[in-house]
């Protein structure tokens, strides 16, 4: 599978309420129901010279116990034309998915080192009952 | 065009507090303002003042506030070369720069956003201004003594050979 | 700061409802809650030749009275690899922010003269309380 | 007018509710109000190598019986650097739009050949009443 | 895969109405259209008819209608040297098009997306088709007289001196 984010769950403008819960990269479903998910990932790059990004892709997956496979809900997938030097591209995803109690939401990435991660404001994930 | 709207009615009113304190709209009254480096935890009433606690390692405000949160500090990007110029700090966010060796490239005029790309290397040629944290490396135009020009590049003469030698390397190189 | 984006809040499909009223470039929060806030701005170029945009940046802020300095709440920022000829980038930006009464809601960008300001439906900014 | 695109309204992810029903390419109002419209369309090529595109579109639009013709109500459009080579171009939209009942809600796009349509989590298209 | 839902759960009820009305939900009846130009403020009752009010300034309606709103004109990208056709009315669109010395780029087969460039200048060349709205300004293949060819742009014979005539120079300009 690819990366799983990591996300900060209290400090600046993250928080989470209702019973949303965060534990070990994944946000846990408290009641069945229609969630609007959401999620930004800003990627930059390159990093090193050499190894030059030709695509960048985010997938919001849903993981349930009673499936062993994640299921991908969501995905942004860009190829990039500029990338030799300094390059920024945000993707961001949303929409309503049917979710049960105890699904656990998560955000994979193509290649986690592309990540912009230093500014809460440009990288964000969520999601809100209806 | 903006389209908004939401649900409820309620009308928000406006109140005029004295200096150093904010109208808290929960606690119906103007509270006292938290000093930088720390948050309301808990809007005063009419019988104890606002509780303000320190701002959690990091996050930081960097004024006096009435907010419920502290700001997130941001990180510098180590990977794209980005060096730490100041730690955060309860009242001051994260300062980053470049890597030794590497200069910013602003992303826009307020270069908040920034790469570090690496410093020219002005090889064969004087360094006119050395690389800084905002500026590449200038090189001086013409190559250094005993260095000849080829393909804008500047070559060290005894790499060449007699009969390899342009016009330019007799020139720079002369017997 | 970067410049501010001015909107139209009547015409058209653009409208104001249960108190979030939109003046001076902001929209102004009526009641404390969680709200989902969303802003598409299209950007286009170049505009003079010389000028070639190397990224945009879109930001939504919000200024509160009882603090001096506004809070970035969502940025997107793209690099231009196509900045010579005619170029189209929109970006979009959404997601869940706490807010309280009397707070107000901006969107920034990077240039003012590449925003394509020509057709309502590429250029919007809203919020709803959830 | 530009192309429209087809859905799936049943099988995987895809579900409609409480009334709001699907029909002829169509989403349907069932009772007028506020929605969130979103649509994400993943845009690939180049499909034959005389044909580059240079841009893609993507138009969220309503359609009335009351009204001869459509209105558009989001639209994304992004012009294209790398086309020679392969190339991925996802287009999200998302905004609160008041409807009426019996309005419907159609995706349009520059080019049909160019849409993405392998895997549900890359093209969707979606509405909830606030 | 569509993915909707709404909260309510009122059935839509279909209604044929007579040419030039239509069904307005909350007045459940039939409702008189109003002229092009013009919205439908007040929805007909069983005693009295459909309220029109005209477009506010800046919005449009091409046809009768039972609309609640009118549709915002769009702007000319000024910036980008589009030009005012025709302005909007109260029953049109505004029309766009190319300043003077620039052609419309479509930006994809409807062209209500363009862009506006410069025509180009036929210098040392006949003009075979001037620039217009859709079309770049079409040149001769070969030059002007008293011009002759070099790198792809022709040259006025006069700018060149006897040593630098290349073999096209010498044929276009010879004494």
């Amino acid at each position: 599978h690819m990366p799983i984010l990591q996300w900060e769950d209290k400090r600046g403008l993250a928080f989470t309420k209702n019973n949303l819960s965060y534990s070990s990269n994944a946000l846990v479903i408290p009641v069945s129901g229609d969630y609007y998910v959401y999620a930004q990932v800003t990627f930059r790059g390159p990093i090193e010279s050499n190894s030059k990004a030709s695509s960048v892709t985010e997938i919001i997956t849903k993981v349930t116990d009673s499936y062993p496979e994640p299921t991908q809900l969501l995905t942004g997938t860009k190829t990039l034309s500029e990338s030799w030097n300094g390059w920024f591209q945000p993707i961001y995803l949303g929409a309503v998915v049917s979710l049960e109690v105890g699904d656990k939401l998560m955000v994979n990435v193509s290649d986690i080192k592309l990540v912009d991660y230093t500014k809460e404001h440009k990288t964000f994930f969520g999601a809100f009952l209806l | 065009q903006g389209r908004a709207l939401t649900r409820l009615r309620r009308h928000a009113t406006r109140h005029r507090c004295p200096a150093g304190m904010n109208w808290i709209e929960s606690a119906r009254q103007c509270c006292d303002q938290c000093p930088a480096g720390t948050f309301l935890r808990e809007p005063c009433t009419s019988h104890n003042s606002s509780v303000c606690d320190p701002c959690p390692t990091g996050t930081f405000r960097t004024q006096p506030n009435t907010l419920p949160k502290c700001q997130a500090c941001y990180e510098c990007d180590r990977q794209a070369f980005q060096s730490v110029l100041s730690n955060c700090s309860a009242t001051s966010n994260i300062a980053c720069g470049c890597e030794p060796g590497h200069f910013r490239v602003c992303l826009d005029k307020s270069c908040s956003d920034f790469s570090c790309q690496k410093c020219q290397p002005c090889t064969g040629r004087l360094i006119q201004r050395p690389c800084s944290e905002m500026q590449d490396t200038v090189c001086d135009s013409s190559c250094k003594p005993d260095f000849y020009i080829e393909g804008g590049e500047c070559r060290p003469c005894h790499m060449s050979t007699l009969d390899t030698c342009s016009k330019e390397c007799q020139q720079a190189c002369g017997s």
